[in-house]
């Protein structure tokens, strides 16, 4: 992936799509795709669908004058148009960064440690500029009269309903039905640790080779917040922490690498 | 004394020529009250801002603000006046470098701290009787004075710009407050208290004493004096011809504020409306 | 000052009971409370006094040191005053708190003894511009029950009454260089002459009349009070108004006269207090803190 | 209503001005407030100028002592300038010691001075490892309407034009210093730097001589410090939205044309205080 | 009227307390009405016909924000259960410096005031019309309210920067990008701000 | 370390081999350090984080910049400098897309060679793009110096510095090159001082180019 085609010197316009897969730096301008005739700024407006419908610009990439400025290093990704569904079908572009300060997102689900409990609402450190608030009627089957056991110190697994620069981050622990799905309080005696953001979206990925070579070891629980923690929690110590390891070192390991210390491993 | 890291600094020690060269300063007529030049409103940043000069050479700039948010929320402590019930008179006082004749004070040191401290105490002591405090609840009035040369009286003039500038502030007040010093010169036979004295001899003065008077209610707001004045009659002595010097300074301090009043006035409404 | 909160009603009756010149605690306007006065109570300092007026108790200790004297003054020594309010006496003081209060007394202190009279400061200089004696005078407030000044300014004396600087000679040698000798006999030791050392009276106005040695409650109704200095012969060497409000010109000369009066009578209660203590000697059964 | 659209929308109503090529308080975007000067005003400094630009007014008062020159440079005096912008002159600056910007302006003014040389700091000594001048120069803000830095370099400028230093002689045998304080001689200047500062509007557009409003809205600052010979003896561009080196070049043009009116005032008022 | 501008100094004896009320900037003392500001005197009738005496001083008159004056403020911070604001105007008279206010969640709307969010009433920049119900006791600052029709955000800015325009009671429209945006709207919309 | 002095072996400009090491401190959200021949500055930032007390700003990110100096305490000339790099960093870093947030730079001079000030600003660059903040251009610090008979030198030494006429120290931005920050020591003429920032700004490609090269080789492992 390294020797791409090596951009102009300094930072200059490229076609988007060329820069797919690119390593891209702060102040690099992506032009837009086959807009013969249309001006730069006409951008795809709400109301007058753009003839290749909406263009879903992600993390990294702000709209500017003359298409993309990118404000993030890292590689440009693309997803196809159609894969998307309705909203991206104009495909999304977004920048692939390593970054280690997580900033909340509405919708991630995030490990959060309990800090305070203020009145009716719990307040939660999810590593971001704020604390997180979560009010106690957000578990699955909390009434005003039967209250979650919820102590400071405990972990919080749940998802953000609202996240926003200019709004205090609220965290819940139910989906929109009301179930738990997974959500809630994490049991005692695991192992919390955090890794950088990029590591967690790869180990996020539908189907990541690590966490399958792992589970073929011994059984363990994994729980993967999107803000950068793990919690892991295996029969013995011993074994939890060498999971613990492994998911660490796969930062800096090679697959290649990771592949012969997994061997070694289930070796004895 | 722990170095001041926020000022660039010069040798460690440096002394003033003077100290190799001889001085003299002639004698003074001892009542008679030097003119007073007084300028009220006069910068544009300050909501109100007073400018007295005396003509010993002592020159005040003062600068005040009307009610303003208590800096911290809370009201001030049970000693700190006021506390939570009326507003909080915060004064400031502080002494240009190159304000006294001799060594230069160093601007960081804790001596000059512990210094212009204890002016600002004596301003505040002076000030708060004329202020209705009442009338701000929770809200604090900022006074800082500038000493720019130090020709004597300087605790004294820095008291009527400070009253000064409050007024010009549009900050409620029962009265005006007119400062005034007088010293004893130990060369003089009988004692006699000199009105207005100028550095050299408050340098060389037996006995100090500056003190404050709210004129139209005719109380004294502020006595501070030392040294060897002898019994009480000639501190009460002392005490008439201050209170004397005050009443006659006071007419100069309500002709500058009048037409500072007047030309904030004809600024702001347009003539005739 | 550590104020306490009176209602409306708790500040009128005291004002009236002044009125009548009867106050709370059956005293007249011009009384002391009860003082006690003991020298000599901490042993590792030059000297020491506790006084004890009402419910204030001030703790004042002397240490006598070997300094350069000042560049303006080369031929004398110098006092130095620090001021402690510890945390026991109010809540208040905890922390920082005290320390604006501290520096006002210190100020304060300055101020009385900044005039030549007071303590002869010629005698403490050794050998002018090199060596002289600097006296340390660390004052601690253990307790606040109004009227502070005036303890702290006793105490203060007392202290400097019993403070003993050992005798020192100064031995020249060839080259010129100056050696400093202290001689042998514990005993041999030079003392201070106190009879100019001023004593602080406080007269806090309440309604149209003043009252001496006002306790806390008085205080909280005294809007404004005159700080007086005052030696053993009446002369006044410092004057200072504290509080919020002001005074009438009048009531200023009326309170220096009642100052100047009370001063001296206060001046020869406290010196045969110490002279009495003084002729015991060592023998003096010493009361200390448990009494 | 016109007040009510100030203050809650400052750069809009600003920009509706630039447009016009002119600014709320009349002037155009070239040009500078009312320039003032008052020389030896403070009698216990050696030498005191008072600089009023527009409401912006800064009093330089410079005292002069004797020290050991330094180890290194036995035969080199001292200049110490310092800045200070007390809470009088401005609701922004809070009491106790100097702030950021006050740090910021004393070390601008530092190295003005050491840039163009005002005076050679060898005629500040008296004898050569022994004694030498030390000028403590302190510049106090009075009133902060902007554009500190200009008002700053001027009032030293003309401070130190005013010092009358008296004469020191050090006699051999007891090599005691004796001081002369009837004979007075001024201070050698060598060289007239003069500081010109613009603000940044919206990333393009310059204006000179900005008010605290003015600097409150801009996106960056720049001051340049030009001598007669149109030398630069400092450009101080501390960050904000970048500039162009034409953009600069049009800065060092007024600057160049500003020395000279500057030039012209210091000279007339140095003339009118000689005589007596 | 401009005719003998009688200007006064704090202190100053206006006349016997017998003769006239005391106004807002007198005093009264010892029997005696004095000038508690520098300004301009004014005589005139005060409530129910009784002669009252009165100093002005100029336009801009020293304000305090007190109870029930309407005032206009930015705001600076919000969180689930209220919302920070700068206060910058009492009525039409700019204030020399921000006092700090705070609008709470339950003060936002007079009708279900249980399911008011903030998030859905403002947004920190914009600019509301509040009314002061408390001067807030020793620690928080002024409490101010926005339960009626005519308080409310006046002036909010979209994503995009632009002023936005009011469509409904709860609703602000972006002009350029045409994204609705939720917000307590003041329903007099004063023009002295020209989009 | 990737060492960039291979990059540099460009014509035209000397600058002193420089190399950046990133990521190496495991605290701070953003690490990076900048050897520029013998000068080398480590650079710490934290953000966007928690805020505290008055500097809190309701529509922007708090930057502050600490500059410690290799011996001694900061003083004035380090707070003066502070204050540079600060408005240099708030003029690239979107701060308006983390409000009520506060991003400290911490600056540790490791060993000062000459040109301190650009390798600060070069090691702050590479702090800001290692902590992943929203960046509208990246920045360069160049340093050049005047010497006797009028020749531009890039990134002088120490000695070269003393014995120069004039220093001037430029950021420039990558976006069009323009000037972001200036400061000069000692006096220059207008046409030197242009040719100065020309020669600059050829020099700050080179850097831009080793920037996109250091991020390259960071990615290629993942």
């Amino acid at each position: 992936m390294a020797e791409g085609g090596k951009m102009a010197a300094g930072s200059g316009k490229m076609a988007a799509e060329a820069a797919v897969g690119q390593v891209v730096l702060p102040g690099d301008v992506l032009l837009l795709p086959a807009r013969p005739g249309h001006d730069a700024e006409q951008l795809p407006l709400g109301s007058e669908a753009a003839p290749r419908g909406r263009l879903l610009c992600g993390p990294g990439l702000r709209r500017c004058a003359a298409g993309l400025l990118v404000t993030k290093c890292g590689l440009l990704r693309h997803r196809q148009p159609g894969g998307g569904g309705g909203a991206a079908a104009g495909g999304a572009y977004w920048v692939d960064s390593q970054q280690k300060r997580y900033v909340p997102v509405k919708g991630d689900q995030v490990i959060g440690i309990v800090t305070a409990r203020a009145g009716d609402v719990f307040r939660l450190d999810v590593g971001g500029s704020e604390q997180a608030s979560l009010s106690y009627l957000a578990f699955e089957g909390a009434t005003k009269r039967n209250r979650p056991n919820v102590q400071v110190g405990d972990l919080i697994y749940g998802q953000f309903l609202v996240a926003n620069k200019d709004m205090e981050p609220e965290m819940v622990c139910i989906d929109s039905s009301g179930k738990a799905s997974g959500m809630g309080v994490i049991g005692q005696d695991g192992f919390l640790f955090k890794v950088s953001l990029g590591l967690i979206r790869k180990l996020l990925a539908p189907k990541c080779e690590i966490i399958q070579e792992l589970s073929q070891l011994y059984p363990f629980e994994l729980v993967l917040g999107m803000n950068g923690r793990i919690w892991v929690k295996a029969k013995t110590v011993q074994q939890t922490l060498i999971i613990v390891n492994i998911l660490e070192a796969c930062e800096y390991m090679t697959s290649e690498q990771r592949k012969q210390a997994l061997a070694k491993l289930s070796g004895n | 004394m722990p170095l001041d890291h926020r000022r660039l600094q010069g040798p460690d020690e440096s002394q003033p020529p003077a100290l190799w060269a001889g001085e003299g300063s002639g004698p003074r007529d001892p009542c008679a009250l030097r003119p007073l030049f007084a300028r009220a409103g006069l910068l544009s940043q300050a909501e109100g801002s007073a400018y007295v000069e005396l003509s010993g050479g002592t020159k005040v700039l003062c600068a005040a603000w009307g009610p303003r948010e208590a800096a911290e929320p809370g009201g001030g402590t049970a000693g700190g006046g006021g506390g939570g019930g009326g507003g909080r008179l915060v004064c400031e006082f502080r002494r240009a470098p190159f304000s006294s004749r001799g060594a230069r004070p160093r601007p960081g040191g804790a001596a000059e701290r512990e210094a212009e401290r204890e002016a600002a105490a004596a301003l505040r002591e002076a000030l708060e009787p004329a202020v209705r405090l009442a009338r701000y609840p929770r809200a604090r009035l900022a006074v800082s004075a500038l000493l720019l040369q130090d020709g004597g009286s300087a605790l004294a003039a820095a008291v009527s710009a400070a009253s000064l500038a409050l007024a010009d502030a549009g900050v409620e007040m029962y009265d005006l407050a007119v400062g005034c010093a007088l010293c004893r010169d130990p060369g003089h036979p009988s004692g006699a208290w000199l009105l207005q004295p100028g550095e050299a001899e408050e340098r060389r003065a037996a006995a100090r004493l500056t003190l404050a008077l709210l004129p139209a209610l005719n109380q004294v707001s502020a006595v501070l004096g030392g040294g060897r004045g002898g019994d009480p009659e000639s501190w009460g002595e002392a005490l008439r011809l201050g209170l004397d010097g005050c009443h006659r300074l006071y007419p100069v301090l309500r002709q500058s504020l009048l037409r500072a009043v007047k030309r904030r006035d004809a600024a702001h409404t347009p003539p005739g409306s | 000052m550590a104020a306490v909160c009176l209602s409306e009603a708790e500040k009128l009756y005291i004002v009236h009971g002044v009125q009548e010149d009867l106050r709370v605690d059956g005293r007249g306007c011009e009384d002391y409370r009860c003082a006690e006065v003991e020298t000599d109570v901490v042993s590792n300092t030059s000297g020491s006094a506790r006084v004890k007026l009402g419910h204030t108790d001030i703790l004042v200790g002397v240490k006598a040191e070997m300094g350069t004297p000042k560049l303006e003054k080369p031929d004398e020594g110098y006092l130095e005053f620090f001021v402690d309010c510890s945390a026991n006496a109010t809540p208040e003081f905890e922390g920082r708190g005290g320390e604006e209060l501290g520096t006002e007394i210190a100020n304060t202190l300055y101020r009385v003894f900044s005039s030549e009279g007071s303590v002869d400061l010629k005698s403490l200089c050794i050998n002018p511009r090199e060596h002289c004696w600097v006296l340390y005078v660390d004052v601690l407030l253990l307790e606040c029950g109004g009227n502070l000044f005036d303890a702290i300014s006793i105490a203060v004396k007392a202290a400097l009454f019993n403070t003993r600087i050992p005798k020192v000679r100064v031995l020249e040698d060839e080259e010129g260089s100056k050696e400093i000798e202290l001689s042998d006999d514990p005993y041999d030791c030079i003392r201070l002459n106190v009879d100019d050392v001023p004593c602080i009276v406080t007269l806090s106005k309440i309604g149209y009349r003043h009252v001496v040695d006002a306790t806390l409650q008085e205080e909280a109704c005294s809007l404004a009070s005159l700080l007086i200095a005052v030696t053993s012969k009446g002369a006044l060497t410092c004057m200072k108004k504290i509080g919020k409000g002001s005074l009438d010109p009048e009531s200023i000369f009326e309170m220096m006269e009642t100052g100047k009066r009370v001063g001296k009578a206060l001046h020869i209660a406290l010196q045969k207090i110490l002279d009495e203590e003084e002729s015991l000697g060592t023998t003096r059964q010493k009361v200390g803190f448990l009494g | 209503m016109a007040t009510a659209f100030k203050t809650v929308e400052p750069l809009e109503y600003y920009r509706r001005f630039l447009k016009e090529n002119c600014r709320p308080d009349g002037r155009e975007l070239g040009e500078f407030r009312a320039t003032t000067v008052n020389i030896g005003s403070i009698t216990t400094a050696d030498g005191s100028a008072l600089v009023k630009l527009g409401n912006t007014t800064v009093i330089c008062g410079v005292k002069a002592e004797v020290a050991a020159p330094a180890v290194d440079s036995a035969n080199k005096g001292y200049i110490v300038p310092n800045v200070e912008l007390p809470s009088l002159c401005s609701t922004r600056f809070r009491s106790g010691p100097p702030g950021e910007e006050a740090q910021a302006a004393s070390q601008f003014i530092a190295d003005v001075i050491e840039n163009s040389q005002i005076i050679a700091k060898e005629d500040l000594c008296i004898a050569n490892g022994k004694l030498a001048w030390v000028l403590y120069c302190d510049i106090i803000c009075l009133d902060y309407d902007g554009n500190i830095l200009d008002a700053s370099v001027f009032a030293l400028l003309a401070a130190l034009k005013n010092v009358q230093l008296p004469s020191v002689t050090i006699n051999e045998e007891t090599g005691l210093s004796e001081v002369n304080l009837k004979q007075k001689n001024p201070l050698v200047i060598r060289k007239h730097p003069v500081a010109t500062s613009f603000a940044i509007f919206d990333d393009t557009l310059l204006i000179v001589d900005p008010t605290a409003e003015e600097e409150d809205l801009a996106t960056g600052t720049v001051t340049v410090v030009t001598d007669e010979e149109d030398r630069l003896c400092s450009v101080h561009k501390p960050g904000g939205s970048p500039l162009t080196g034409a953009k600069l070049q049009d800065c060092i043009t007024r600057a160049i044309t500003r020395h000279k009116e500057v030039k012209k005032l210091i000279d007339k008022v140095t003339k009118s205080i000689k005589p007596n | 009227m401009a005719a003998a501008r009688r200007y006064c100094v704090p202190g100053e004896r206006l006349c016997s307390a017998a003769e006239a009320a005391a106004g807002s900037g007198t005093y009264t003392r010892r029997g005696a009405v004095c000038a508690a500001l520098a300004g301009c005197l004014r005589r005139g009738g005060g409530a129910g016909g009784v002669p009252q005496v009165a100093v002005l001083r100029d336009a801009e008159a020293q304000l305090l924000p007190d109870v029930g004056a309407v005032v206009t403020c930015r705001v600076c911070s919000i969180n689930s259960r209220f919302a920070k604001v700068h206060i910058l105007y009492v009525g039409s008279t700019p204030l020399r410096s921000a006092f700090r206010g705070t609008i709470r969640r339950e003060d936002i709307r007079a009708t279900e005031k249980d399911k008011v969010e903030v998030y859905k009433s403002f947004r920190p920049g914009d600019i509301v019309l509040a009314k002061v119900i408390s001067l807030g006791d020793a620690q928080s600052n002024y409490l101010l309210s926005t339960a009626e029709n005519e308080l409310g955000v006046v002036v909010a800015r979209s994503e995009a920067g632009v002023q936005m325009v009011p469509i409904s009671w709860c609703e602000m429209q972006c002009p350029q990008t045409h994204t609705k945006d939720f917000r307590k709207v003041a329903r007099v919309q004063p023009q002295f701000l020209q989009t | 370390m990737e060492p960039g002095g291979a990059a540099m072996a460009a014509a035209g400009c000397c600058l002193r081999p420089f190399s950046c090491e990133r990521g190496l401190l495991s605290r701070p959200d953003g690490s990076a350090a900048f050897v520029q021949g013998d000068t080398s500055v480590l650079a710490g930032l934290y953000g966007p984080a928690e805020v505290r007390g008055s500097k809190e700003s309701p529509e922007r990110a708090t930057l502050e910049v600490l500059l410690r100096p290799k011996v001694g305490l900061p003083g004035v000339g380090e707070r003066s400098r502070e204050q540079l790099l600060r408005q240099t960093c708030e003029a690239v870093v979107l701060g308006a897309l983390h409000p009520r947030t506060a991003i400290t730079l911490v600056l540790q001079v490791l060993s000062d060679a000459g040109s301190l000030l650009s390798c600060c600003l070069n090691a702050a660059c590479m702090g800001l793009l290692d902590a992943g903040l929203p960046l509208s251009a990246l920045f360069c610090g160049v340093t050049c110096a005047l010497d006797a008979q009028g020749a531009i030198v890039l990134d002088p030494t120490t000695r070269q510095e003393q014995e120069a006429r004039a220093v001037l120290t430029f950021a420039i931005d990558s976006t069009e090159k323009k000037v972001l920050m200036a400061t000069t020591r000692g006096s220059c003429s207008v046409e030197e001082m242009q040719q100065c920032l020309v020669a600059a700004q050829r020099a700050a490609d080179t850097i831009f180019q080793f920037y996109r090269d250091s991020a390259c080789r960071r990615y290629s492992k993942s």
